[in-house]
């Protein structure tokens, strides 16, 4: 039988508004790849985080191979032989792959200068070992997601762990990138190292994990087999009822073209071609899908259909009227609502009130404005307070600090903002990002109405299942351009899976 | 807890005020004197007689204007470090226009003046906004640079065009353009310069007020203070903003002029303004950026100005700018402390339960 | 004229004004590198000079005033340090104010030691080294005579390998540009800051020394904006020693031409000759060279975990 | 105190010039006057440095208020203040040091003005450097660049010109604001780089930037001439002479006649003629300047005394 390599006992953790982990006994045994599911919040990152020592816990025990450790920071940790793969990569761009994997841990040369060669040594050979090809010498900025991806394991595998925790490796993955992962995460079993995978699909669980812990609300609901559990199961386990994830889609008129995107080329932040010669129309009351593997260019497409970037080449038109590089306003002003993928970033003014967020965009034209340049008060909060209800925002407080506000009750801000515009056109990007399944619910209601009324939806998502529930068409984008388009009740989603990866091409079919 | 919130929030600078006093007492001691006696000298000085009042008050005025400046700023995101530069080329215009102009009726040329003030500031101000705005140079850099530009540039036109005979001012403005004492209504101010532009600082403030929180305008500039790129999702015109922002910023600092060059000594003096620009930083922060806040704070460093030079028969007046610097570390050292006893405070409350049902 | 302009006492006249801006820029560097924004340069700068000129009357010997001059500017940088790294105060703000207090504390000590509001007693100052052979060749005998110089020319490789080449310098500019992975690999994110910090105080202490020995006095406000320009040189030379080396020399050359051109009686006016070394500091600001990136989390209070 | 204060013969406050007290020249000139008339007449006083500038006018009020007898304003910065504030305490007397004439302001009668003919002393100062330089190059170092110090540069220049025509003057200013006084190493940058040019006389009127100026003759082993107070001492054997403006005796008489009730406002000129201007001799720097530069020197002064000379102002 094998060793009990990591033991949690009684572990409670809390934020000043949540209880993140509550009374949480967590274990897992030497060369196991243990998987840990949950929902959005579940607590699956912050049990993690205590495990490394980025987080103190407020109480309860944890045993490295049975003996009481007291995680105080990551050194602890990382001597304790426990290494982390983080969510967001914790790299540094502007160093070279070779920088951020020695740091905090350099080979030395005379004993005062950092031994390049040495190190770079060092990361072949573990290159070869595990089978992670890269380059010690390139910088991060310069490197596809999945190869960050492999510095990060790299960093965790030179500083010698024998624990890895992963938390959520495959979210930012291509397919492809996908299944390299799972061979090097073989490959590392089989040098016995122990590897704890935080994911949220299901059936990654099933490929890879010998065990699964599932956490719901901060809690522990259960420990079990994989290979004696089915995904249904584990669904329930995690949303705590019977889950039905199929969305009901009425009949709907699909009319005149609602914009018409040609030959859109842009450039990236950091100036690299991006989309390569987009082009496609939206009629109304029609659901257009856009899928693919985040950074193939569906951010910049979204940014320049909303006037956030600019294009180099190519023409936008929006009913008919010219709107190229126009300014976001002008853009908002003939008609289009945006529900933008960082909700943080883009969506939402945090340190602004619910009411506040809820005129951004119209607070600049009447009613929201009055005679020089007053804000009409009264307006404003007639107009939340509707849209607190019509939208359940809870809580239904209209002068709180957005920020104060859940995840998914932060997104419903952004859609009863951008709903209540009666948009010609709504481009939802990642609608439903990082949202609770009450919400995620609720959020597709409110996206297929609009349908309904005969409104044109562009629809960006990461999550296959969703774009393929939602849309009347999908096209497929790979590396700036559309790949093909396909019509999601006659197709499966491991065809477009492929198709995502650039394996299959597949002319545009409907024009 | 709401409210013990609030009340934090006001003590805690308080409380740091109270303790820079107690470490400046210490500096006092080390003199051989003692701090009671000098506070006391201090205190009755400044606030224990109208003419002392009157000067405190006089002392305030270009710090609210400057301090309101920066807090202008702050709020839409940016730092003007250049208050100072933007206050003599707004001054300069002022004075100029007031000796130029000399046949306009006071009606039209006082409001002239004030606005020359406020375009002057603005114009200097608004070089780095768009150095910002277009070309992404930093405004704290480039507005530390527009300061000596200015001070060059006004020395050029003073020495070598505009100064009367001996001097390094220009000649005085139209008497028309003069903006009365308060001393002419009060006699118990009189000998203390303190004018009307004490309430041009008021005024400045309440609309200031008015601009940011009452009007889409003011919507749009914290935005772009609190959030640019979801500011830029909303259709603001960010670069616009940017250069907006410093221009009003510039003209408010444009405005000490009225108070110096219209209110006091009816002309240009070169370097006249001796550090207020700079001042204007800590007096926004102390005020926690916001209107009212930057009047206290001005009212404190101007009773602290002015109280230098009541103590300096005692102490070096120094000990006057000591201690404004220790006032201004403990005031902005201490709010996070203040942030983790908030903190503190919610996670008790929580872990008592009330926590449970308060999830989603 | 031009003769003049470019003779080798231009050269020396460079080196010799640009020796406060290089130290205090490259201490700027170590503190930005570092993450943490440095405003109070001029501050430590005048406070280095203050107590350099301290030291050396109460010992007589010159280098204690330098060792002062260290101790001085970093023990200023301390406080900074303090505010913005342990209490996460706004840096710029903070700098602000350390400029403020080092112009109080200098003049009201000034005032107890030498009962004068401007100027202190004249104290000893360095010897001048004398080199057989090398003293005969114009410039570099400057260089290899003054002892301050010779030190800041180490200092300025020293930084460079320091920051470049060692691992102290990877996990300093590691903290600059995303404290959050730093402190994941089991760096102490403060203590490299407070380092920072700190060095930069030291340097440009040590620069405020050179400023007051070569005085032989203390001169009540005698930074005179050197520390603005030095933070200046910093952004110019892209926060690299040696590119702030390079910025420094630029606007000491700025300065030496302008004294220059006075002298030589050139007809534009002294004022804007005086301005040149701040609008090429726009200039360069506002164009493509000076478009450089600064460290990532420069100035952003580093939160290490959950509160 | 009070008791000294009580058992004083006058009550003198002065309020200082910025640079206040111990900038080595002007200033303490003005307070050295102060010392002695304690010394000598048993006066008490108390002084008041300003920070900005309406602290001047807050301090010489200040001091009106309190029972001062006699109010002093060191420098030209005081003269629209103190005529203001002698208006209001009629009683009162004051007196300005550079106090600057203003057509169509009359001058109160409590009110001295005293102000000196600085060109006078930098005219034999120049011609002093004229005489005595071996390079036919000469320097001049201005603080900031005001017409007060223009004032200073074109009476040096008149004076080198008419004692040695073929000699060429370098000058710079160390600024453009207040800070141009205490900058001494721009001074020191600017005198070296004069020198460097084969200047081998440096007149300074910059306040401690001087102090610079000084250090670099020293350094180059050169000569500079010191102003305001006799600057010998800054670098002994290295200052030529030093053109000093005798802000102390003004202060020192003025007490003087005020406690013998023979006070008088309005304008008092010091110039070579009332020995309130001049150049240092001595036995400090006797052997630096031959007797019969001494002479020209003194008659040059004589020419000027007797009106023969004009020294330019501007
Ligand atoms: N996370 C895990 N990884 C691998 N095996 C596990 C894991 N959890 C339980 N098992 C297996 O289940 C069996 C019992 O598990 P374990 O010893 O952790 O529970 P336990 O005996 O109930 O412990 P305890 O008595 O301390 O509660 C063992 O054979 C163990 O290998
Ligand atoms: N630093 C923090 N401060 C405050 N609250 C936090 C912090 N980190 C996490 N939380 C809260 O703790 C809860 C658990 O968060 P955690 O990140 O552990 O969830 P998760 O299971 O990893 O979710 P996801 O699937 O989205 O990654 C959430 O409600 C979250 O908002
Ligand atoms: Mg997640
Ligand atoms: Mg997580």
């Amino acid at each position: 039988m094998t060793e009990r390599v990591v033991e949690m006992r009684h572990i409670t953790k809390r934020f000043p508004r949540v209880v993140a982990n509550d009374d949480v006994n967590f274990r897992v045994h030497s060369g196991e790849i243990h998987a840990l599911v949950g929902e959005n919040g579940a607590g699956k990152s912050t049990l993690m985080k205590i495990l490394y020592g980025l987080y103190q816990k407020d109480g309860g025990q944890i045993l490295i191979r049975g003996k009481e450790i007291d995680l105080s920071s990551p050194s602890v940790a990382i001597e304790q032989g426990i290494g982390m793969v983080h969510q967001h990569f914790m790299l540094i761009p502007p160093f070279t792959v070779a920088e951020n994997v020695i740091l905090g841990r350099e080979p030395k040369r005379g004993k005062i200068f950092n031994d390049r060669k040495k190190a770079t040594q060092d990361i072949r050979g573990l290159s070869k070992r595990y089978g992670l090809i890269i380059d010690p010498e390139a910088k991060i900025q310069d490197l596809s997601v999945g190869l960050q991806q492999r510095v990060e394991i790299i960093k965790v595998l030179y500083r010698g762990a024998e624990i890895l925790i992963m938390d959520e490796p495959t979210a930012v993955l291509t397919p492809q990138e996908v299944e390299e992962l799972f061979t090097i995460m073989h490959s590392l079993k089989r040098e016995g190292k122990t590897i704890i995978f935080i994911t949220h699909k299901l059936k990654e669980v099933r490929e890879i994990s010998d065990w699964v812990t599932v956490m719901r609300d901060g809690r522990v609901v259960g420990v079990v087999k994989t290979e004696e559990t089915t995904e249904e199961e584990l669904a329930r386990f995690m949303v705590g009822r019977e889950v039905l994830l199929k969305v009901e889609k009425g009949p709907s008129q699909i009319g005149e073209v609602v914009l018409r995107a040609k030959d859109l080329e842009a450039l990236s932040d950091r100036g690299l071609p991006t989309l390569k010669g987009v082009s496609f129309e939206i009629r109304a009351g029609e659901i257009l899908g856009i899928a693919g593997v985040e950074g193939n260019g569906q951010t910049e497409l979204v940014e320049v259909l909303t006037g956030l970037r600019k294009v180099k080449k190519g023409r936008i038109v929006l009913g008919g009227k010219e709107v190229t590089n126009a300014s976001p306003r002008m853009i908002f002003e003939s008609g289009v609502a945006h529900i933008p993928e960082d909700r943080h970033k883009r969506g939402l003014i945090l340190e602004y009130s619910v009411e506040d967020n809820l005129i951004l965009g119209h607070h600049y034209k009447p009613p929201v404005r009055k005679r020089l340049l007053r804000l009409n008060f009264k307006r404003i909060s007639e107009n939340a307070r509707n849209l607190i209800k019509r939208f359940d925002i809870r809580p239904a407080n209209k002068e709180l600090l957005v920020s104060s506000l859940s995840g998914g009750n932060q997104q419903k801000v952004i859609v009863a903002r951008e709903l209540s515009r009666h948009p010609w056109l709504l481009i939802a990007s990642q609608p439903t990002r990082g949202v609770d399944i009450g919400a995620i619910e609720f959020i597709h209601k409110k996206i297929l109405e609009e349908r309904e009324r005969g409104k044109a939806v562009l629809l960006v998502s990461a999550e296959l299942s969703e774009v393929m529930s939602l849309s009347d068409r999908i096209l497929v984008m790979y590396e700036g351009r559309i790949v093909g388009e396909v019509d999601p009740k006659k197709t499966k989603e491991e065809e477009i899976g492929l198709m995502m990866t650039g394996a299959t091409q597949q002319v545009a079919s409907s024009k | 807890m709401i409210k013990r919130e609030k009340l934090l929030e006001i003590f805690t600078p308080l409380l740091a005020v109270i303790a820079a006093f107690l470490v400046g007492g210490i500096f006092i001691l080390i003199i051989g004197q003692n701090p009671i006696f000098i506070y006391g000298k201090l205190f009755s000085g400044t606030l224990g007689n109208p003419y002392g009042i009157a000067q405190v008050l006089f002392k305030a005025t270009p710090l609210i204007f400057t301090g309101l400046a920066v807090a202008f700023a702050f709020r839409a995101g940016l730092f003007n470090i250049g208050c100072e530069g933007q206050l003599y080329i707004g001054s300069f215009l002022a004075a100029y226009l007031g000796f130029t102009l000399v046949g306009l009726p006071g009606f039209l040329l006082i409001p002239l003046c004030i606005l020359g003030g406020m375009v002057g500031g603005a114009l200097w101000a608004g070089i780095p906004g768009i150095l910002k705005a277009k070309r992404g140079a930093h405004e704290v850099i480039t507005t530390i640079m527009m300061n000596f530009i200015a001070l060059a540039l006004t020395n050029y036109l003073i020495v070598r065009y505009f100064h009367m005979p001996e001097t390094v001012h220009t000649q005085s403005i139209a008497l028309v353009a003069r903006i009365p004492r308060l001393s002419t209504i009060f006699p118990k101010f009189s000998g203390s310069p303190l004018n009307y532009s004490f309430f041009l600082a008021l005024l400045a403030c309440f609309i200031v007020y008015y601009i940011l929180w009452k009007t889409s305008l003011g919507y749009e500039l914290r935005a772009v203070g609190l959030s640019p790129s979801a500011s830029e999702y909303g259709g603001i015109n960010i670069p616009k903003s940017v250069i907006l922002t410093m221009a009003i910023s510039g003209a408010l600092a444009g405005l000490v002029g009225v108070n110096y060059v219209m209110g006091y000594k009816y002309y240009f003096e070169q370097g006249f303004a001796g550090g207020v620009g700079f001042m204007g930083i800590a007096v926004a922060l102390l005020g926690r950026n916001t209107p009212i806040g930057v009047i206290l704070a001005a009212l404190l460093f101007g009773l602290l100005s002015f109280g230098g030079l009541i103590i300096n028969a005692y102490v070096p007046k120094e000990l006057v700018e000591i201690l404004q610097a220790i006032v201004i570390i403990f005031v902005i050292a201490s709010s996070k402390p203040f942030r983790d006893y908030i903190m503190k405070l919610k996670k008790k409350t929580l872990a008592q339960g009330i926590a449970g049902t308060s999830k989603e | 004229m031009w003769q003049t302009i470019f003779s080798l006492v231009m050269v020396t006249q460079t080196i010799r004004i640009s020796i406060p801006y290089i130290l205090a820029s490259i201490g700027g560097t170590f503190s930005e590198r570092g993450g943490v924004i440095n405003i109070g340069l001029e501050g430590m700068i005048l406070n280095g000079a203050f107590c350099a000129v301290l030291a050396t009357w109460y010992t007589g010997n010159a280098w204690a005033g330098v060792i002062a001059a260290v101790i001085g500017g970093a023990l200023t940088a301390l406080i900074h340090a303090v505010v913005s790294i342990r209490y996460k105060a706004n840096q710029i703000i903070s700098g602000v104010a350390i400029n403020l207090f080092a112009v109080g504390i200098t003049k009201f000590i000034l005032k107890i030691v030498f009962h004068s509001s401007s100027n202190s007693e004249r104290v000893a100052g360095l010897p001048l080294w004398k080199i057989p052979i090398i003293d005969r060749i114009p410039v570099i005998n400057t260089i290899f005579s003054t002892p301050l110089i010779l030190l800041t020319l180490g200092i300025i490789i020293l930084s460079h390998i320091l920051i470049f080449k060692t691992p102290f310098g990877l996990r300093l500019r590691s903290c600059g540009e995303h404290p959050q992975a730093s402190d994941t690999l089991g760096v102490k994110v403060n203590l490299m800051r407070y380092s920072g910090v700190l060095i930069s105080g030291a340097l440009a202490g040590l620069g405020g020394g050179w400023l007051s020995l070569d005085q032989h006095c203390f001169t009540d406000g005698m930074s005179g904006g050197r520390g603005f320009i030095a933070l200046a040189a910093m952004i110019f030379g892209k926060w690299t020693p040696l590119g702030a080396t390079g910025a420094a020399l630029l606007f000491g050359f700025a300065e030496a031409l302008q004294i220059q051109l006075q002298s030589a009686g050139v007809k534009i006016p002294t004022q804007f000759v005086q301005m040149i070394p701040y609008l090429l500091t726009l200039v360069v600001l506002a164009s493509a060279i000076g478009r450089a990136v600064p460290p990532a989390a420069d100035g952003i209070p580093y939160e290490p975990s959950e509160d | 105190r009070k008791e000294e204060e009580v058992e004083a013969t006058l009550r003198v406050g002065l309020v200082f010039d910025v640079g206040g007290r111990g900038d080595k020249s002007f200033n303490d000139s003005a307070y050295r006057g102060l010392e002695k008339a304690k010394e000598d007449l048993g006066i008490y006083y108390e002084y008041i440095e300003p920070g900005e500038g309406s602290d001047r006018e807050s301090g010489l009020r200040m001091l009106a208020y309190q029972n001062f007898d006699l109010i002093f304003g060191i420098g030209f910065m005081f003269s629209d203040d103190i005529t203001h504030i002698a208006r209001e305490f009629p009683e009162k007397k004051f007196a300005c040091v550079d106090y600057t004439v203003q057509p169509g302001r009359e001058i109160p009668s409590n009110l001295a003005a005293l102000k000196f003919r600085e060109e006078e002393g930098s005219y034999l100062v120049g011609a002093l450097a004229g005489l005595l330089t071996k390079t036919n190059k000469l320097g001049f170092v201005g603080g900031m660049d005001i017409p007060l110090i223009h004032r200073f540069e074109s009476g040096y220049k008149a004076g080198v010109r008419r004692a040695n025509p073929k000699a060429t003057i370098l000058v710079g200013y160390a600024g453009v604001t207040g800070e141009a006084f205490k900058n001494p190493a721009k001074g020191k940058e600017i005198a070296l780089s004069q020198y460097g040019q084969g200047v081998d006389i440096v007149y300074h009127a910059s306040g401690s930037t001087g102090l610079g100026v000084f250090e670099a003759a020293r350094e180059k082993k050169v000569l500079a001439i010191g102003v305001d107070s006799d600057q010998y001492h800054e670098a002994p054997g290295y200052i030529l002479t030093s053109m000093v403006k005798r802000v102390n005796n003004s202060v020192y008489n003025t007490i003087k006649d005020t406690i013998a009730g023979q006070f008088k406002g309005g304008v008092h000129i010091f110039g070579l003629k009332e020995d309130g201007v001049g150049y240092v001799y001595d036995e400090n720097n006797r052997d630096l300047i031959p007797d019969e530069v001494r002479k020209k020197v003194e008659e040059l002064k004589a020419q000027i005394i007797a009106g023969e000379i004009e020294v330019p102002r501007e």
